[in-house]
């Protein structure tokens, strides 16, 4: 069975004025899709309701055939979303951030693949330091280190890059890159221009207000 | 990978994990563990200062001035339950975790009401002795305030999930939970008067406990349906 | 004066002549202490009324004093660091904090223990009593607030501003707590109240004052110089030192 | 552009934006300018059940419960004086103003005290009705409790100003702040009985005055000099 | 008179690690300096230097010539920082926030060049609208319109480029260049490849962790 996050006829307005309507597209291992459109365009709206978290949308989503509505449990274990605040407690150091996100997927945590993931995210020798005495960029590091981690076929980006530098940028790019060669999916928005092979694209706001 | 995850088991494990993250957080600065026992301490001291200082006419309202200040104290630091992991984002991530929220709820509670309520019960009998209140409802007095905190956080992490995306949810969510507290207060602060005139102690206790047990079962569903809306807004 | 305090602003110099005065204040403290237990507690005639259980006085009152006395250093402290930024002045703040709490305490648990005997309760709300409680928590008030800065420099800050409305306040609680008592109720049992000590308790009474006051200047120049270590570590004239030791050893 | 601007003059009309900017926020969230006063009318009426119906009982202590209830409600409100504006950026905005600081620090705590002391101030007799306050109190309740609400705003602002910054500021703010608002509750619910007993009220409120005239003086300094550890630390 | 921020031998250490030291520089009118350096290598730290917020710092600044710690009102009339967070109040309009930050400048607040900024910055309809109810990059977009409201010749920008398309990327991009041909001064951080002529540069943290 191939994964698979279907829309059909999605439409969204918010406030009275429609931001996107008749979307239809269906993702499946293997495409890496990148949300495009100029600010308030409705990614992140797009984005909240893929991953579930908004409801008032009309249409219909599929996750696998079944609605996603009645699917929930299994979308959820399937899904990797990074919204726009990281999700990185200030008080917490990077390692007991991870272990935390780990258990709660049900996974039982494992330092050593924790500190090997916060290592290649460049935040070696910061594992234990209480994230608010960390940078901007470094906070989103330890976020994007559970990319590594927690191997969920479908993930969910919204502006990963934000605040990352260009070491950073190459090789969330890489990453993106080989999820989904192994089989994996991923939707993101960015403005930046991404490096990737083979993207694919929505786009949004296009004929504007 | 090219098979989907099935959904996890490991809600325990999730459950322990977030028990242990909320203990560890607040135990970290220590001041959220200490800062309600001084403030039911220093409501406390306002009474008399505002009232009238005569030993005999405190002894009176102890009971309720105690149960009163506890409850405020507890509605207080009731505000940045959820709030704190709203605003970096961690709350829209363990509401996409694949385990039932109103678990992972519970256990932010449990962790509440270990570092608030129970401490508030068992320095309330100091503050009994400055009040004046008379021998032998000490007993009482942390017993009904245990029960009844432990109430008091359920009831009160509903509010707290209603107001979290809120600026300034703090006064309203006294507003929402307050009419809420009455039940608990009403039969805490009874059972405090009972103790002092020697009857119908186990009565009180007995309702205290049977409201923790409806909170018990509802409110978790009712936490976790609340911050649904509140990440939806 | 202006040399003086250029010379505070250097810990160095501070470490140094804080360790030669320290033995000395320590063993004044110890001994005062001491003697003026031995006398108040064994030789001090018992009170007519209270019989032994006065001899509390002999606790209570120095760290009475002193409760008040390191609230009005503490806040001096935070207005020459704030003022003068010397650093060195809120390494002894810090430090002075907890001790001050400590000597609220103390005073009033031993206020508290000596009310049992002598007014039948623990506590009654007594003008001098309230004020004294105020005080505990404005000492909290600082050390939480100290505690709750991540920054070592802006906990030091707000902690200074902290001490400084504080030490405004406390005259202002202090007259105002006065005036409410006396509106409230007639005051039917007073500290102050009493007449003059005969000699033979007071004497003591005055070493064991001095006692303490030479045991908190002791203590703080103790532990400010291991704060100013702490917080200096990087510095090369400490790990200087450091080495010294090691040498030494 | 090659002439460096001097520093500009306008500090009017930048504390007079100022202040109609917060009293629009507060006017436009209605809640925050209810709920204070929600709060207020729910711990008065949370005495009666706690302590004892009674009318007799209730009066005696009536003054003291209705000077610590509006002295909560104005605590509880002045968490988010300056936490919304640090939030998104607009204190650090502000503070880098070529204007005096303290002067616009004034302005909100004006239009704090605008929409919360004053109401309270207005709507405490209704309240008072209820815990059977003595007749002929009212004016001296409302006269004091607006004058000393103003103090309570001056003052908590320093404390708000010290815990902005920090997670949780809420409780720890009570810590900070309630030792410092005794003399006022002292003076305040003072007045009340004084008007009660019928004696020596003038005097009373003649040093809430003054305290409040203290305030005035040295809390702006305070306020500001607070803010500006918050967005250093 | 030339303005003219000089740094003499800046040094800043948080938590016992020093960020950067012996830092020695000059700006002056028609400068643009883009601060670079990896995540965490102290970008912001510098920034909230150089605009007078934080004062733990070692070295000496001089604006004009005075030393910044007696000039402070001299200096803050001339600046204007942009920081992480945007400084748009939720419940304010695009318009009152615009208006507010003039009235606080000293400025006459003045409807219709308000007006002007936001529809060059693409919030034409978007006046009235309460900022909480605008997108991630609408929000930034009304703080940076205050670039074109407030004639300010010093600019401390961090991270600027943060959320907003590519649009916006270039229309800030021009702004910064015309700025500085008018005798204006930009300090700026991004992660981006900035397209503008004549560019400064301070390198931070390349020894770095
Ligand atoms: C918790 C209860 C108490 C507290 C908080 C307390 C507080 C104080 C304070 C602050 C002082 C220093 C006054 C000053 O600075 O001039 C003091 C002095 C004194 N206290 Fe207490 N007190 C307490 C209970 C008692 C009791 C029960 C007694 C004995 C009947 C007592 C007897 C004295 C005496 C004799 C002095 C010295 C008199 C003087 O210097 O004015 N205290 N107390
Ligand atoms: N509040 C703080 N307390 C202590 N250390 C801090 C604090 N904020 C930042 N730091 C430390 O200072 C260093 C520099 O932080 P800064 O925010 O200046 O980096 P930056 O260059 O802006 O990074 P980014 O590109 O991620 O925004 C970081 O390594 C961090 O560990
Ligand atoms: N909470 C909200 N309530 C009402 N309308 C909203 C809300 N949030 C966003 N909107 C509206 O929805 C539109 C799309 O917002 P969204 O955040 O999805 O944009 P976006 O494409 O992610 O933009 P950006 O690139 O700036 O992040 C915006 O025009 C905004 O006006
Ligand atoms: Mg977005
Ligand atoms: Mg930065």
């Amino acid at each position: 069975m191939r994964l698979c996050l279907e829309a059909r006829q999605l439409a969204c307005e918010r406030d009275d004025r429609p931001l996107f309507g008749q979307l239809d597209f269906a993702l499946g291992s293997g495409d890496i899709v990148q949300v495009e459109g100029p600010n308030g365009s409705g990614k992140t709206t797009l984005l909240k309701i893929l991953s579930g978290q908004l409801g008032d949308y009309q249409g219909e989503l599929f996750w696998n055939g079944v609605s996603l509505r009645q699917n929930r449990d299994h979308f959820l274990a399937n899904l990797l979303y990074l919204g726009h605040a990281p999700g990185v407690k200030a008080g917490l150091t990077a390692l007991e951030t991870l272990a935390w996100y780990q258990a709660l997927a049900g996974d039982i945590p494992s330092e050593d693949t924790s500190l090997e993931a916060l290592a290649q995210w460049g935040l070696a020798g910061f594992e234990d330091v209480p994230a608010h005495q960390l940078s901007a960029g470094q906070q989103r590091r330890i976020a994007l280190a559970r990319l590594l981690l927690q191997p969920r076929p479908l993930w969910i980006l919204d502006e990963p890059f934000t605040a990352i530098d260009r070491n950073g940028v190459a090789l969330l790019e890489s990453l993106i890159q080989a999820h989904a060669n192994a089989g994996g999916c991923v939707v993101v928005t960015t403005h930046h221009r991404l490096d990737i092979a083979r993207l694919g694209r929505i786009r949004l706001g296009v004929t504007g207000e | 990978m090219n098979r989907p995850n099935e959904p996890q088991r490991g809600a325990d494990a999730a459950v322990v994990a977030m028990l242990k993250r909320d203990l560890m957080l607040l135990l970290r600065q220590r001041g959220d563990v200490i800062n309600p026992l001084v403030f039911f301490a220093l409501v406390i001291t306002l009474f008399p200062i505002g009232i009238s200082p005569e030993p005999a006419l405190l002894a009176v309202v102890a009971p309720g001035l105690l149960w009163v200040a506890a409850l405020l104290a507890a509605l207080l630091s009731l505000d940045g339950l959820f709030r704190s992991d709203f605003d970096d984002g961690s709350l829209e991530q363990w509401l996409l975790a694949p385990q039932p929220t109103a678990l992972l709820c519970m256990a932010k509670v449990l962790a509440h009401w270990l570092l608030t309520g129970l401490p508030l019960a068992l320095i309330a009998p100091l503050l009994g002795v400055m009040l004046a209140l008379p021998a032998g409802s000490y007993w009482a007095l942390c017993v009904s305030l245990a029960l009844g905190t432990a109430s008091l956080s359920l009831i009160g992490a509903i509010g707290a999930a209603l107001t979290v995306g809120l600026a300034r949810g703090g006064v309203l969510l006294s507003l929402l939970v307050l009419p809420l507290y009455i039940p608990v207060l009403i039969f805490g602060s009874g059972a405090v008067s009972a103790a002092v005139v020697g009857s119908g102690l186990a009565a009180h206790l007995a309702i205290l406990g049977a409201l923790l047990a409806v909170a018990l079962m509802l409110a978790p569903w009712a936490i976790a349906a609340a911050l649904r809306i509140s990440i939806n807004g | 004066m202006w040399a003086f305090i250029q010379k505070l602003r250097s810990p160095k110099w501070f470490y140094a002549i804080g360790g030669k005065c320290q033995p000395w204040f320590w063993a004044a403290a110890l001994g005062l202490i001491a003697l003026g237990s031995v006398w108040g507690l064994a030789f001090a005639p018992a009170d007519y009324q209270q019989g032994n259980s006065f001899r509390i006085i002999y606790v209570h009152v120095p760290t009475a004093f002193l409760a008040q006395s390191i609230f009005v250093s503490m806040a001096a402290c935070g207005l020459a660091f704030m003022v003068w930024k010397i650093k060195l002045a809120d390494m002894a703040a810090s430090v002075m904090a907890p001790i001050g709490a400590l000597m609220t305490f103390v005073a009033l648990y031993s206020g508290a223990v000596w009310g049992v005997p002598t007014w039948g309760t623990w506590w009654i709300w007594d003008a001098r009593l309230t004020s004294m409680l105020i005080l505990l928590f404005l000492y909290i008030g600082v050390i939480a607030l100290r505690r709750a800065f991540a920054s070592l420099e802006g906990g030091a800050r707000a902690a200074s501003v902290l001490a400084m409305v504080g030490v405004i306040n406390i005259p202002i609680i202090k007259y105002s707590v006065d005036w409410w008592y006396t509106l409230h109720q007639p005051a039917s049992f007073t500290i102050t109240g009493r007449a003059a000590m005969p000699m033979a308790m007071w004497a003591p009474l005055l070493v064991m004052v001095v006692g303490f006051y030479c045991f908190f200047i002791a203590l703080t120049l103790t532990r400010t110089r291991s704060e100013i270590l702490r917080r200096e570590g990087g510095k090369r004239w400490v790990r200087e030192l450091v080495e010294e030791g090691a040498d030494g050893l």
